[in-house]
This record gives structure tokens, C-alpha cells and sequence, in this order.
């Protein structure tokens, strides 16, 4: 029975789960390939690309009728190798070996991501900036206001994923930290 | 008039599905809202953009108002749809959209307001017109009193504690000698679970059903009905299956509790689908309980026998459209029933969230099915238990229940325990399918059954 | 009459689960009977006996009449359905079972010969009052002859191969000079392809409409039609999209229609459900072209419209039933379009076999799907290539369009190839949605979309 | 992508079909269980098990609505052991290993077993006759028709799986020959 339930786990998590972390690597190329198709929206931000810990791209999930009829939730193990290009596999597993060095600082709140606490004012960080737990690394703006996130870890910023202006969901990852 | 490009959908499960399905064919853009346990969610799968609001809890999420509204900021959207449950009578989360300048579908949030307090709005619908069950209007102050207003009212009575609910401080009275002592250990439950003592009376229906009339009713003063549900089989006050039509309603008395729903929506500028429950009595009267200012659970049934869209109904009146049709456009053909496919073992209700490892959905002539479940969908222990609706019609009652049967007998989820089978008991059920049952159903299905 | 208590489905697929449906409705026991590839489909599943009759292809299974009649004759059924296909139309197993005390479910053996050959099934049809395309009644034995019919007929006219079939032996004449030379190659074509030189003459409809007429006859001379289907989206003759009404008829065209098909089924003693097919040209005149004697497999767009159940009234006819209602209990309301998904390449159409690795079906308001697919199910190469029938309704042709197009987006196949892009396609497509289309839609159609 | 296609096959035929040769035996005794509730069909016929090379038991296929509920072709990993007892196991084994040494005769066609000519005459063949190709072993009545029915092979009979008079289905096993 145990063998049977973990089958059941892989087969599922296969096709069905493309936000796992098996997976979702494939899956952040996926995206990015069909960017061109992927419509914009009228806020003029560029929907296109999974949120994830490895990808600097906006938070908003853009389902294309491409991506509907190919990549089901319970899509069989046929549907990702069929839209996906081999060459995602290297990559794939480059962006996995980063990641397992680097600790994430994640959006707690939804919002709007600004780097500066005006727009004629210094970044809160830059890549090498030392931080620690109570430093204000960006401001995320929900509802009109304007709220600063803290670093909440002791280490150095080594990637900053999001672009300034960018919109950002709640868990995305926002920086990359060394600790 | 301001025709909607893009709609966030405050919601998760099936009835997210729902509104995804009927904003594709209105050509309107979707933005599925969901918690972390819903990443792999066919609402999620099938908008056309999806944002991630918060953790599992749904607090966090679903009921975690600036996350909702940040959503709708970076996405843009025109109007919010907040399905049932969640935010949907939230008057407060209606007057934020209302302030952002985002569309919130539904009515006005003062209407919203009004209908959330239990008091205000048997006020307003018995000025609006409506029969409200005949009792005291404030707490009782004395034994004379009650005497008087029960004598008045007729028996038997209820006495109610002001603070109650779930049965406590409720006492039935038949005869005048019981009144005294049903108030005073009435009062004496009340002040033990609820700390407060005040008790009211009312007149008690000893087999009520529950009707619900279907409004749809536009921002021009045009209002319509669509018929009633019948309720009546619920557990615990949570309703387990829906039929339309009534099996207890006459024609007339269909058009009269209608009428009364409509001119009551018109009094108070009601716009937005919308359900008025009453209480029907044995002898055909019936009682406004409360409104739901929001899309029901069980909108199928009524959809099935007239054909309309409910969720299309409730865009295009959000847009400001006029309903452009009227009463006599609204036809009711057959009968439609519903069951409530709820993950819980079906004889202790107790939830069972869990993979689905298997399943198959029913179809073939008069079957619908509103469920966003799939096979290895895992049921998360965080929401609603409830993961699937069945829907049948057919031209008489009987066909629609000998259609049920077979549906859920075609339906197949393993993994997780399901309500499926005491479903199909009920399809069995002499008095079900004599169609003579009241809110005390279950009470006696469970007793008439209790052997299993 | 003879109420039936066991049916056996001498068919597979979808329309056997569709008629095991009915039959649980009715509390009729059912026995599917199914070759060795098909003893994992959901027919067996469903059915509560079950016969294997034979190896993997239909001719050792599902055509071999003495595999079926004996399983009839193990499992003691009253009846069989034949479903469409395989012995639907076989006059000489509705003989046998007749011979065997099986009641047949369709008309009498000789009704089924009768309308099995075109010439014979034409002139009974004529006589019994409907019309047919003005052309030569037998093979022609001159030019001049010829020209005498074609000046009758007037032009454009068509000389067709009375052996002929798939276009070969076939030309337009649009002139009385083309005429010799036209019958020249076509006879020379016929020589070359069916070793049978004789043609004929007929009007040439430039583009024609295919139009059928859903008929219902019980065995005491009572008949009514439930209006019409349209199914003219056709590829090489085989039906890929059904709707109900046409978008062609007028109130009054279909009355008349009706009328015709409900006179001609009384005149030939016809009973059971029963479809007639008409070609309809562009000035709104009709002409016969040929009976089915059988369930379509279109029949749920005529059901969706008007609530019936054609399975149960064939069951209920066969059990000698008068029908119990008239024409005037006949209403049409909505539009409804089926959709059928093969497992072909929407391109080629090559057929698709194999094993399906996921599937989603589409669920929610007005759609229907007919099928006996689930995720695991192996598509065998040894039948039909239709996998499922995806149908929907709605209060008019667009909103139903509308529909079809998101339950086509929402219904996922994975592992094989199926005909559900071209249906979106085709959906999308504005003469589809114009509905101002004939027989030639597909051809004009992959025209238009030739450089994809 | 070919072990996910095998992943995908273990977990169908696992649930899904029972009626494939791992399953089997346990199918047989579930049907066995649920015998009693079974209805019988008029003709007589104890219409509750599976056909199968195992079970010496009538031929058509009853599905009860408990069967309808738990056995369903795309049934879960969970569906088999909840309304199987565990004592089928070893049952299950042994007739498996029964099967493997003898060589079965199967019914061409679907009918009514005869093992004698008439009713009063000695049966065609006994466990312990020797059968050659041409030896008729058996009448199948279908259609009224008397169908002799010839081993086809060489060897002793083992077993005879089918009572006198009842029906069998295509592919059914007869006879169970020792080579």
C-alpha cells in the first residue's frame, strides 16, 4: 500500500504539480517561452512569468490558452516534454544549485515592490550590502501604504530578483541572501 | 454603463470555477486569487492570471481583505466577484471596493449592511411588506406579558434566548400553564451560555420548510423572480440537498411569495442576484427569515429549470445593465434537485480532506457537475468541506430523482470518504421521494434509519 | 404491453454507457456484452451483467449475431438495444430476434430493409408523401433523353454514377451544352471505377443544407416530431458538429418539415425513434435523401432542447407504450450544439489511438458530455474514432457558442490526439457564428484556414 | 519519459483493472464475497463471479452497486484492500501457481455447457481422460444449435472448471489439461 501511495504521489506530482519543487524549474521556462503570446496587462505590467525562488520576474501567473490545453493540473507525463525545449534542462539545474547556497527573503504582504523610500532616493540595499534582521531592505506598497520589510536574517545580498516598480505576491522571493 | 474587461474572483473551489466558466463566455479576463494550499487549484489552472495571497489559514488568505484588494491593484481589474461565503456579505470589504473605485458585485454595501443585522432586517422587510413570524419584538419583562402576546400569537409558542443559538435557551410551549416555567428555564440556559438572561417569544411551526426565492434585480428599479428552492433537507441547519420547484408550492402560492420577494428588493434598492428565505408553515403561510445578498450555494437548481445565468445576471447588472427582460420572460421547466458532494464520512459528518486517488464524474442526459476536484486533488483540511455539486434535471420530480440516483451511483471518489452515500439513501427515502418533508427530515431519516 | 426487467446493449462506447443510463432511470437491469479489448470500458463497469462475445475486432464481437443472441439467451434478457452502428440497421438480427422472442429495440425487420435500400426507401418515401430531388428515376438511355429531363429538372443539374459513390463518376452541368460531354466522362469515370457504366440525372442544390428530423412512433399509430438537427459541418460526409434548431428554418419551414416526416413515418408503419434526413436548398425547399432507423448519435442536442429522453421513449415504444403525449407537448426551448471529440489528428484526421495519461471533462452550467473515456483508459484502434461527446445549451445560438468554446478550453486529453482544436477553431470561425453554412463549410473552411 | 509512461501503467492497471492477471484472483473473491446479496437472474443463473481461468464459476459478470462504488476501473490503490479481506491472499497465490502448470481449454463461443451429448449419456470426457486434438471434450448450445467442441491439444484432464448446464462466456476456461 505505502508503494502503491507514493506511486500515486510521483504520477501526481508529475504532471499535476508543476509548482513543486521537482518541477517547477521546467516550469519557470515554460513560462518564459510563452511570454511573447501572453497578454499584457493594462497596469502595463508584464505578466508572463510563474513566481518562484529562482525566477527575477513579475508576480502575476498569466494563463495562456497554450498553457490551458498542455499543462493541466492532472496533465499526464507527455504534457510538459511536449511545450518545454530540451535546452531548459541545464539551465534548470544551474538555477537549482544557486539556490541551495542562497537563503530567500520573501514578500510577506502583496503589493507593489520599490527598492528606494522615494524615487529620487537611494536603493535600502545593493548586491554586497551587509543586512541584519532589522535592516529595511525594500518598501512593498498595498492599499496606499507604504511598508517597509526587514531583512530578518544576518547575511550579504547577492541577488535582488525583482525589478523596481514590479508587483509581487505574497511568499515571492525577493532577494538572495549569503549567510 | 461600463463594460468589465478583467474581474478578480475573491474566491476558491468550485464556485470560483463557476465564475471563471461564465466570464470566458462574456469574453472577461480572470485573476484567481489563492492561498499556498491552493497552488495546484483548477481555478488557479483555468484564470487567466493568478496571484498568491497568503498562507493556508484563511484568515490569511481568503479573508485577509488588503491582500485582496493589493491583488486587485497589480492586476488591475475592474470589478471584484466574491462568490459565497469568505468576504461575500462583507459590508465592509464592499465599502473598501467602493472606495478603490473597484466594482464590487454584489449590492451596495449599506443593503449589505442592513441584511448582515438579523434585527434591522426584519424590520426592513416587514416594513418592505414581507410576513415576519408573529412574536414579541423586544425581550419579554414579564410572565404577563408573554401570556398576553402568546395568547395573541396562538399556540404553541417558542421561547427564544435574545443571545441564542444551536438550540440552547429554547424552550417549545403548547399550553398556557407551560409558559411560566419553559421562560424561566429558558432564561436560566441563556445567562448560563450566553451571560445574558433576555428571552423573546414567537409563534413555532412544528414542520416549517425552508423556500427561498431567487431575485435578480438591476440598478433601474427592474427586479424579477425566478422561482423558489426548497431547502428543507438540511443537518444542523447546513443544507445538504436543494429542489426547485417546491414540491409544496402551488402556482399561486409560488406567485404570491415571488411578488412579495420582488416588491420587497424594490423597496429597499436591492441590485445584485439575490435569495429571500421564508418559512413555510403546514398551512401554507409563509415568514421572511433572512436574505443572502449574494450568490447561493444551490443557484443550479434555479439555473436548470429556467435556464438563466445567474453569474452572467450579476456581471452585466454590476456593469449597470438593465435586466432587459421581465417576469413573464421567466419560464420554469421541469425540476432540478442538487446534493452537496462533501468530503466527511457520511454517517458522523466528521470532515475527510485527503488525496483523491480516483474519480469519476457522472454525465450523459441532464447531469451537471460544479466541482473543481480532479484525480490526486488533494482535499486541504483548511476550507469548506463541501468539493462537489450534482445537479440533475428532468421533466417530473420522480424522473429527476430516479436521474439523481444513477448519477451518484456513476460517481466514483476514492481516497477520501464522501456524503455520496447517504445521498443515495435519501433518493430512497419513501417520504423524500413522496416529497412531504419539512427541516425536521434529517431528525427523522436519521431515527428511521438509525439501525445502520 | 410487456414492461421489460433486463435489456442487453449490443454496443460499446459511449452510447452504450448513455443507454445503461436510461435504463438504471427506469430500473430496467442491463448486460453489456464487449469483445476482449474492451473489458476494462466503462460499459462492463456500469452495466450489472456482463458477456464477453468475442476477439478485438467487431466482426468476431460486436457483428457476430449468433455471439450475441446467445448472450441474450444466457442472461435471459427481455430485449436488446442496438445502440447506432455495428446491428443497428441490420434487418436481418432484428429478423433473428424476433424468430427468438427477443424484442428487437427499433422498428419491425421489414420497416429496416425497406429503408436499408436507397432506391426502394426513396420510392416508399415519395409515395408516402415527401419530396424528393426531381431527376431521373432510372438509369438514362440517351443524350437526348437526358436533356428532355434535365430542361424539366432545370440547371444546374448533376449526373452521378448509379453505381457511384465518394464523387467518382459525378459532374455539374450548368449548361445544355455541357450535357453530352458531362455524360460522356461520367459514364467513362463509372466503367473505370465500378465496372458499371449507368448514370442518372438529378438537381444539383449548389449549397445544400443537411437537415434531419428527429421523429418519435409508438406501434399504435401515434407520431410526433421534436423538430430538427442540423448537422451540414461535415468532412467527407461524416458528421463533426450537430445543432439544434438549424439556424436555416423558420418557425413555419420546420411546422411544414415536421409535418412531412411525422405523415411519411404513420404511411410506412414506422415505430420507434427515427430521424429523416433531408437535404435543404437555398430558396428553403427540402428533399428526402434517406431514414435512419436507429438512435443518432446526435440525438443530445434534440434532448437537450426539448427535455426529452429518445432512449426512454424508444424503450417505453418497444414495450408497446402508447406515446401519451402530442406535437402540442412538444417545446423547443434554446439552442443546443454538440461537438464530437475523436481521437484523430485535427489536422490529418489520422485516427489516434492509445492510452489517455490525463483527462479533465468540462462540468458547470448547460454542458453535457457523453462519453466512456477516463484518465487510464486505453482508446483501442479496433472502432470508431469518436471518444466523447461534448454538448451544450443555451438560451440562444451565440451564448451557446460562448459555451461550447470554454468547455472545449476545459476539457484536457492527454496521451492521444483529438479533434478539440479544430472545434475551437471552428468556434471561432465567422461564418460558423454567422450560422449562414452549408455542406460545403468544412471544405470552404480548410480553405480559408489552409496556410495554418 | 518511459519510466513515467510505466509509472502511469502500474497506476492504471493497479486500480483501474482488475481484470488484468495481477489482479485476478483477488477480483474472484471479492465477487465471491458479495455473492449473496447478488441477484440472480431469472434464467437461474447464479450470476455473481467473474469469468476468469481460475474460478470453476458461472460465466456472466454481475457488478452490484457495492462492487459499482468501490471497484471502479479507475479505483485508487485504496479501493481493492478496503473491500477485500486479507485472507484472500494466500488463496489467491495458490491458484495462481495452479494455473501455471496447466494448460487451459477455452469456450470459442458464448453459450450453454453440456458435458454429455444428452441428458442421460455419459459425459464426454472425466478428470483423468487423455485428450488428443480431434477429442470433443464438451457441447456448447448456442442459438439452439449443439456445438461440439473439440481439446484442440494433447494431454490428461485436470479439472473441470464449469458445472453441467451453465453458461459461458467467450474466452471462458473449460477444461484445465495436464501436458
Amino acid at each position: 500500500m505505502e508503494e502503491l501511495r507514493e506511486l500515486v504521489e510521483l504520477f501526481t506530482s508529475h504532471g499535476l504539480t508543476d509548482f513543486e519543487l521537482e518541477n517547477e524549474t521546467i516550469r519557470v521556462h515554460l513560462r518564459r517561452n510563452l511570454a511573447p503570446q501572453a497578454s499584457v496587462a493594462p497596469s502595463g505590467l508584464a505578466v508572463s512569468a510563474m513566481p518562484s525562488n529562482q525566477a527575477p520576474a513579475p508576480p502575476v501567473v498569466t494563463n495562456t490558452a497554450g498553457a490551458a490545453q498542455s499543462g493541466m493540473p492532472q496533465g499526464g507525463p507527455e504534457a510538459n516534454p511536449a511545450t518545454t525545449p530540451a535546452t531548459t534542462k541545464p539551465e534548470a539545474s544551474s538555477v537549482r544549485a544557486r539556490t541551495e547556497e542562497l537563503y530567500d527573503i520573501t514578500s510577506p504582504i502583496v503589493g507593489t515592490f520599490y527598492r528606494s523610500p522615494s524615487p529620487t532616493s537611494e536603493p535600502f540595499i545593493r548586491p554586497g550590502s551587509a543586512v541584519e534582521p532589522d535592516t529595511v531592505v525594500c518598501i512593498i506598497e498595498a492599499m496606499k501604504l507604504m511598508n517597509e520589510i526587514l531583512a530578518e536574517t544576518t547575511g550579504v545580498v547577492e541577488k535582488i530578483y525583482v525589478e523596481d516598480g514590479q508587483p509581487v505576491e505574497y511568499g515571492q522571493p525577493l532577494f538572495g541572501v549569503k549567510r | 454603463m461600463r463594460r468589465f474587461s478583467k474581474i478578480l474572483i475573491a474566491n476558491r473551489g468550485e464556485i470560483a470555477c463557476r465564475i471563471i466558466w461564465t466570464c470566458k463566455e462574456m469574453g472577461i479576463r480572470t485573476v484567481a486569487v489563492h492561498s499556498e494550499a491552493d497552488r495546484d487549484s483548477l481555478h488557479v489552472r483555468f484564470a487567466d492570471e493568478s496571484v498568491c495571497i497568503g498562507a493556508a489559514p484563511s484568515a490569511q488568505s481568503y479573508l485577509n481583505i488588503p491582500s485582496v484588494i493589493a491583488a486587485a491593484e497589480i492586476t488591475n481589474v475592474d470589478a471584484i466577484h466574491p462568490g459565497y461565503g469568505f468576504l461575500a456579505e462583507s459590508s465592509y470589504f464592499a465599502e473598501i471596493c467602493e472606495a478603490c473605485n473597484i466594482k464590487f458585485i454584489g449590492p451596495r454595501s449599506s443593503v449589505i449592511r442592513m441584511m448582515g443585522d438579523k434585527v434591522e432586517a426584519r424590520r426592513a422587510m416587514q416594513e418592505a411588506g414581507l410576513p415576519i413570524l408573529p412574536g414579541s419584538p423586544d425581550p419579554l419583562q414579564s410572565e404577563e406579558e408573554a401570556l398576553t402576546l402568546a395568547r395573541g400569537i396562538g399556540f404553541p409558542v417558542i421561547v427564544k434566548a435574545a443571545a441564542g443559538g444551536g438550540g440552547r435557551g429554547m424552550r417549545i410551549v403548547r399550553t398556557e400553564e407551560e409558559l411560566g416555567p419553559a421562560m424561566q428555564t429558558a432564561s436560566n440556559e441563556a445567562v448560563a451560555a450566553f451571560k445574558n438572561g433576555d428571552i423573546y417569544i414567537e409563534r413555532y411551526i412544528e414542520r416549517p420548510r425552508h423556500i427561498e426565492i431567487q431575485v435578480l434585480a438591476d440598478e433601474h428599479g427592474n427586479c424579477v423572480h425566478l422561482g423558489e428552492r426548497d431547502c428543507s433537507v438540511q443537518r444542523r441547519h447546513q443544507k445538504l440537498l436543494e429542489e426547485a420547484p417546491s414540491p409544496a408550492l402551488t402556482p399561486e402560492l409560488r406567485e404570491q411569495m415571488g411578488a412579495a420577494a420582488v416588491a420587497a428588493c424594490l423597496r429597499v434598492g436591492y441590485s445584485n442576484a439575490g435569495t429571500i428565505e421564508f418559512l413555510l408553515d403546514e398551512d401554507g403561510r409563509f415568514y421572511f427569515m433572512e436574505m443572502n445578498t449574494r450568490i447561493q450555494v444551490e443557484h443550479p437548481v434555479t439555473e436548470m429549470v429556467t435556464l438563466a445565468d445567474i453569474v452572467r445576471n450579476q456581471i452585466r447588472i454590476a456593469e449597470g445593465e438593465p435586466l432587459g427582460y421581465t417576469q413573464q420572460d421567466v419560464i420554469i421547466v421541469g425540476h432540478a434537485i442538487e446534493c452537496r458532494i462533501n468530503a466527511e464520512n457520511p454517517e458522523t459528518f466528521a470532515p475527510s480532506p485527503g488525496l483523491i486517488t480516483a474519480c469519476n464524474l457522472p454525465g450523459g442526459p441532464g447531469v451537471r457537475v460544479d466541482t473543481a476536484i480532479y484525480p490526486g486533488y488533494f482535499v486541504p483540511p483548511y476550507y469548506d468541506s463541501m468539493i462537489a455539486k450534482l445537479i440533475v434535471h428532468a421533466r417530473t420530480r420522480e424522473l429527476a430523482i430516479a436521474r439523481m440516483r444513477r448519477a451518484l451511483e456513476a460517481m466514483v471518489i476514492e481516497g477520501i470518504k464522501t456524503t455520496i452515500p447517504l445521498h443515495l439513501e435519501i433518493m430512497d427515502d419513501p417520504e423524500f421521494r413522496a416529497g412531504a418533508y419539512s427541516t425536521k427530515f434529517m431528525e427523522d431519516f436519521k431515527r428511521r434509519n438509525g439501525s445502520k
